[in-house]
């Protein structure tokens, strides 16, 4: 019978597995960039004089897939600052050692990250996750594992409250959709326009409820979504206009499908009507191309920062290690200052989770991205405001 | 046993049968010949239900089987073997025959496993491969046979399904002469054996009407002439059908 | 005026799918293969015109860069399903087709990222009149549709190669009898697929952008067409892409008072209408009946 | 140790997903490219049943029922039109329950996914998931074996090669072809609720063209009527892709290059194997 011919290849599969498990001891997965590489290296071969506390963080970020920019972005950010933080190794007494892993804006590779660092790499203090995909993701498994993970850009309110172990240095997105609302409760018909992708639903959901609860006598006509990168949207313009609607709310991802809806939008030449939209049209490049239709539109955004130390010390870091355009600099500064916090509640706590995360829900610190930075035992940092923008012949201008 | 009456079968406009009305008993042997294109193997596909009906209607053993889907037609006890030999060529000639005998009486699903049921099974599978002569491949795949041979293993395989009424589709197609006299004794024996009706459908007149106890000719799908197979052979009109008046 | 427009925009998608339907329908009697891959295809003989354009070609010699590549890769697909159309191996040949199909998106969204990309500067020129809008690329789209179809139609029911074609559609073993050299045949008319397909991924990336991974759902709704239209006459099939585009973006563009379903659900009653169609005549709408032993 | 657990608990997840394409795709020869359908819709009802207060063991039989009624729905296709309109069909089966599942937003939390999904309390962490996992591939193989030594078995051989002389032979061939679709529904469905434990979240995008390339590769690696030829199957397609692994790409390309070897992999894989591929169904 067959039964013994086909044994053969299961026991030859099963002992290909002994030996991928024992070849796990020391395996680290490539996924680390070259440099990366060196630092874990040079560790462990330099035997350093005095007792110098090593720092062992873990770091979930989008670095393949859609938002591999932003990953890739906050990585040379990160890579800047632990190399400074390092050369004084013996001065600080600690020295950090980051173990990047691959998120790919994606709650199941998240997982699987997060499995990766807390079980083969034994981390504790995670930055990240940095989509808000990721950080949902993995959310329900850090108080299991008692990891404190505090990331720098998921703005998706869903990640308040979601885990105790959980915090996000990003505004929430409710900011911006309260700030988008609060534009849009000036008109009677209202409709919307948004893409089927995570931050924009996000944004789509806090404007349908705040609109709900602040102004209830305007009225959703159109309340339109579609599929993500979706290239016509001339039915679905022809719909809102025939809806009567008097503000529109534009909420596309950023990039070539805001581009290519301010093009549609500027073919009906004969569709006058006031556009209310989020920064992905915080960009001269798009609002050039259309300056008459883009006229009088009001961009609600995240507030930039300006101080001079930090634009300089930004500048430092795209010279060594290259742009930071799409971060962008509010986003650089929560990058740098979660990196900063989580070392510092490793080192007071001596790579103590749980006492860190009782510390950064109750104490205040100070960083790049604002100067008292409070959680209040809230998920997301208090105290941020919005930045609204009006386009004047094809340019945002600062409003207030 | 067979009873076929005013039967009528269009594609879209065109019409194959028209008006075929035909009676076999049971234990007879019938042959049908015609030239290309008269009808003949829609005939036997009409009566194996493979192609619908328009008009008419299919008696068997006093069931009206018209309606009846193809695999009912089969379990009723109505076999079927094709042009191109209905054979799994990518099986052993065992497992063809297995096929029939574990489904014809309907086997439990772990008849393989009891030493019982497996040594009833073999034996009947090696007397039907002696009775065809082809034992020796018993464990070769179907696909290595000749055209011939696959004819017999698919004879062989209908013994087994244990039908009473066979309808055999050009079974010399491709066969060379000496094979053909084996393939007559063997359909010969099919039906002596289990008191069988056959319906041979054939070109080669010779080779049906030295087995057949009744001739039909079909012409554009209609009955045209029928009797025994010395008297058609001897009438004219037979002449004028395959060689122009 | 508002249904007209919806009318109009959709009478120039449904033309895209109708190109791509084209295509199909000539490699699908042909060869019998379900070429999945010719959806990837025409994204990039769009990629192949946007190359041109940055180069600053003018937009003729684009067109031309990216007919000619496209045509290449029509080739290319034939020589690689080649050896299992011969040997009648249906799902060998699809999964080809498939694997084909994922391999030229991920190469596309390798060398030109998964961005979208632009194949004209600045806002579409546009037409009004009646109240109603197209634009020009729009109205190109819908003449090419309407030459396609007429030189579709010459060339299967009045030209010589038309008739060849048909015949080996119809029956290959007796066709070859008839010294047909069916392998050239079937060459040609990957090539040609390919090129129709080519114009339509240029003329959907003119009338907006074009990502690496836009190909399946068109190439779906174009099968879809032509089994709902049903496989023996072509104009069953140009009838079927319109309805299977007009309809949803009916349905879609609707207000019915409360329940208003957005475009994201466009390609379920796209499914839904041609399960529909093929669950209650599943040979398709103008199919006729043909004896099949 | 963790991460051997996974790839452990990924293999034989893998094997119950190639016990599922090996019964529809290898044995029988139907090509049912709706099987990522299948597959999203059971894990969908798994998640939304588990969100809305239902105890995971529960779900998990929500999730068969649900891949069973969608499998019977492409079983009643199947064996209504022809089989290229079922394969078509099928792909677009995915299509539109992507554009479902991210439309209805209200139920299926839309783009966002559904994250946090409970696993059962006798299996709380990885090394149980890995465990079942095993206990449940060895189960599926084992069943399988024997299904190819039943009559069943036979028929399902010869159903792809030559549906007509089944026909001939008595034998039903449209149950057949059901059953095998409903079958193989339910292994997927089974495979999808362990998967879905292990990582406990469900991502919107799930189940696209990649999940149907490497249920197809699995399919062609066995295309062989025998359960070592599964067994193959699944190794090299779990091991696959931490070959790449060893390559230095950049990060942020390795997914499209991942998809583009696999796909030229399958390419490949298909020209050396398909000498010995037996025809297509023969019509009369």
């Amino acid at each position: 019978m067959s039964i013994r011919k086909s044994l053969v290849p299961v026991l030859g599969i099963l002992s290909l597995f002994m030996i991928a498990g024992c070849a796990d001891a020391g395996y680290t997965p490539t996924s680390d960039t070259q440099e990366q590489k060196a630092t874990t290296n040079t560790a462990v071969t330099q035997e350093a004089p005095k007792e110098v506390m090593a720092v062992k963080l873990g770091s979930i970020l989008p670095m393949s897939g859609d938002a591999s920019a932003y990953g890739v972005e906050m990585k040379r950010a990160l890579d800047y600052r632990i190399a400074e933080m390092n050369a004084e190794a013996e001065k600080n007494g600690y020295k950090v050692e980051l173990i990047v892993e691959d998120g790919k804006c994606d709650g199941s590779a998240a997982v699987n990250a997060f499995q990766k660092l807390t079980d083969v790499d034994g981390v504790k203090f995670i930055i990240g996750g940095g989509c808000s995909s990721e950080s949902l993701g993995i959310a329900p498994l850090l108080a299991e594992k008692k990891v404190l993970a505090l990331s720098a850009f998921s703005s998706n309110p869903e990640v308040e409250g979601k885990s105790p172990y959980l915090f996000s240095l990003s505004y929430s997105d409710k900011l911006v959709g309260e700030g988008l609302t609060s534009e849009l409760g000036k008109y009677k018909k209202v409709a919307l326009i948004s893409e089927q992708q995570d931050y924009t639903q996000g944004i789509k959901k806090i404007v349908e409820a705040t609109l709900k609860e602040k102004f209830p006598e305007a009225e959703v006509v159109a309340n339109e979504e579609f599929a993500k990168g979706a290239t016509d949207f001339r039915n679905l313009l022809d719909k809102v206009k025939s809806s009567g609607a008097e503000v529109v709310l534009l909420n596309p991802n950023v990039g070539v499908t805001a581009e290519t809806l301010l093009k549609q939008i500027a073919e009906m030449k004969d569709w006058k009507v006031k556009f209310v939209t989020q920064f992905a049209y915080l960009n001269d490049k798009i609002l050039g191309i259309a300056p008459e239709t883009a006229e009088g539109m009001v961009i609600v955004d995240v507030p930039s920062i300006s101080e001079p130390a930090f634009v300089e010390y930004k500048a430092k870091i795209v010279a060594a290690n290259g742009t930071l355009d799409n971060l962008g600099s509010f986003y650089t500064a929560t990058a740098l200052d979660s990196l900063n916090i989580l070392t510092k509640l490793y080192v007071d706590t001596n790579g103590d989770a749980a006492v860190a995360r009782d510390t950064l829900a109750s104490q205040s610190f100070t960083g790049w991205s604002n100067s008292t930075l409070t959680f209040g035992g809230k998920s997301f940092v208090q105290g941020v405001n919005v930045a609204i923008y009006n386009v004047k012949g094809g340019k945002a201008e600062l409003q207030n | 046993m067979l009873t076929v009456e005013n039967l009528f079968v269009k594609f879209g406009k065109s019409v194959i049968l028209h008006d075929v009305s035909l009676n076999i008993q049971k234990g007879e042997m019938v042959g049908i010949i015609g030239p290309n294109g008269c009808g003949k193997t829609t005939f036997l596909n009409a009566i194996s239900g493979f192609v619908p009906v328009n008009a008419g209607s299919i008696l068997y053993n006093d069931d009206d089987v018209t309606k009846w889907p193809a695999f009912k037609r089969a379990r009723a006890g109505i076999g079927r073997s094709f042009q191109s030999a209905g054979v799994f060529r990518e099986m052993t000639l065992e497992e063809n025959l297995i096929i029939a005998v574990e489904h014809a009486h309907n086997y439990a699903w772990w008849w393989k496993f009891s030493a019982k049921h497996r040594s009833i099974a073999d034996k009947m599978v090696d007397e039907a491969l002696h009775e065809v002569g082809l034992h020796a491949h018993k464990h070769s795949l179907a696909g290595v046979l000749s055209g011939g041979q696959l004819r017999l293993l698919e004879l062989a395989r209908l013994k087994l399904s244990g039908g009473d009424l066979m309808l055999i589709d050009e079974p010399t197609a491709g066969v060379s002469p000496a094979m053909r006299k084996i393939l007559a004794e063997t359909i010969t024996k099919l039906a002596k054996e289990g008191n069988r009706s056959i319906m041979i459908v054939e070109h080669d007149m010779k080779f049906l009407f030295d087995l057949v106890d009744r001739v039909i000719v079909f012409v554009e799908g209609q009955k045209y002439l029928e009797g025994k197979p010395e008297d058609v052979q001897k009438d004219k009109r037979l002449q004028e059908v395959y060689f122009g008046s | 005026m508002f249904v007209l427009q919806i009318l109009l925009t959709s009478l120039v998608t449904g033309t895209q799918v109708l190109l791509l339907a084209a295509g199909l329908y000539l490699i699908y009697t042909v060869t019998r293969t379900v070429h999945i891959a010719l959806g990837a295809s025409t994204i990039a003989g769009g990629y192949a015109y946007y190359v041109g354009f940055q180069m600053g070609l003018p937009w003729y010699a684009c067109l031309a860069f990216g007919l000619a590549f496209s045509a290449l890769l029509g080739l290319l697909c034939y020589f690689l399903i080649k050896p299992y159309i011969q040997k009648s191996q249906v799902l060998l040949a699809l999964l080809v087709s498939i694997a084909l199909g994922v391999a030229l998106e991920a190469a596309l969204a390798l060398v030109f990222g998964p961005e979208g990309r632009y194949l004209m500067d600045g806002v579409l020129p546009v037409f009004d009149f009646w109240g109603v809008r197209v634009t020009q690329v729009g109205l190109y789209t819908l003449l090419v549709g309407l030459f396609t179809g007429i030189i579709a139609y010459i060339f299967l029911h009045v030209l010589p190669l038309g008739r060849v074609v048909r015949a080996i559609a119809q029956h290959p073993q007796c066709a070859s009898l008839m010294g047909i050299k069916e392998r050239r045949v079937q060459m040609v008319i990957y090539i040609v697929a390919g090129v129709v397909a080519g114009i339509m991924g240029i003329l959907t990336g003119l009338n907006g952008a074009i990502t690496p991974y836009a190909g399946l759902q068109p190439i779906s709704m174009a099968f879809m067409a032509l089994l709902v239209g049903g496989l023996t006459d072509f104009r069953g099939v140009a009838l079927a892409s319109y309805l299977l585009v007009l309809i949803p973006e009916l349905i879609v563009s609707g207000n019915f008072g409360e329940i208003s379903f957005s475009s994201s659900w466009k390609m379920v009653f796209v499914f839904v209408i041609s399960l529909a169609v093929l669950a209650l005549k599943p040979n398709g709408i103008f199919s006729s009946v043909t004896r099949k032993s | 140790m963790g991460y051997f657990l996974t790839i452990l608990s990924f293999f034989f997840n893998t094997l119950i997903q190639g016990v599922a394409v090996h019964l529809v795709l290898s044995l029988a020869g139907i090509i049912f490219l709706g099987m990522p359908t299948v597959l999203k819709a059971s894990l969908y009802a798994l998640a939304i049943a588990e969100k809305s207060g239902i105890s995971p063991e529960v779900s998990f039989f929500i999730a068969i029922l649900v891949s069973l009624l969608v499998g019977l729905l492409f079983a009643l296709l199947y064996t209504r039109v022809s089989p290229d309109s079922f394969a078509v069909l099928g792909m677009a089966s995915m299509l539109a329950l992507d554009a479902l599942v991210k439309s209805m937003d209200k139920v299926t939390n839309g783009v966002l996914g559904i994250s946090g999904i409970v696993r059962p309390g006798w299996m709380p962490d990885l090394m149980m998931v890995g465990i079942v996992s095993v206990i449940v591939g060895l189960i599926c193989l084992f069943f399988e074996l024997i299904l190819l030594q039943t009559p069943f078995g036979r028929k399902m051989r010869g159903f792809k090669e030559d549906e007509i002389t089944l026909q001939s032979m008595g034998i039903n061939t449209k149950k057949l072809s059901r059953f095998v679709i409903i079958i193989s529904s339910l292994f997927l469905s089974i495979a999808g609720s362990l998967f879905l434990w292990r990582i406990q979240f469900l991502d919107a995008n799930f189940g696209g063209v990649p999940a149907l390339v490497f249920l197809l590769t699995l399919g062609i690696l066995a295309l062989k009527p025998r359960i070592r030829f599964v067994v193959l199957g699944s190794a090299v397609v779990t091991f696959l892709p931490e070959i790449l692994r060893f390559f230095q790409f950049p990060s942020s390309l390795m997914g499209y290059i991942r998809d583009l070897l696999y796909a030229l992999f399958l390419i490949l894989l298909i020209h050396q194997l398909h000498k010995h591929f037996i025809p297509s169904r023969r019509t009369i």
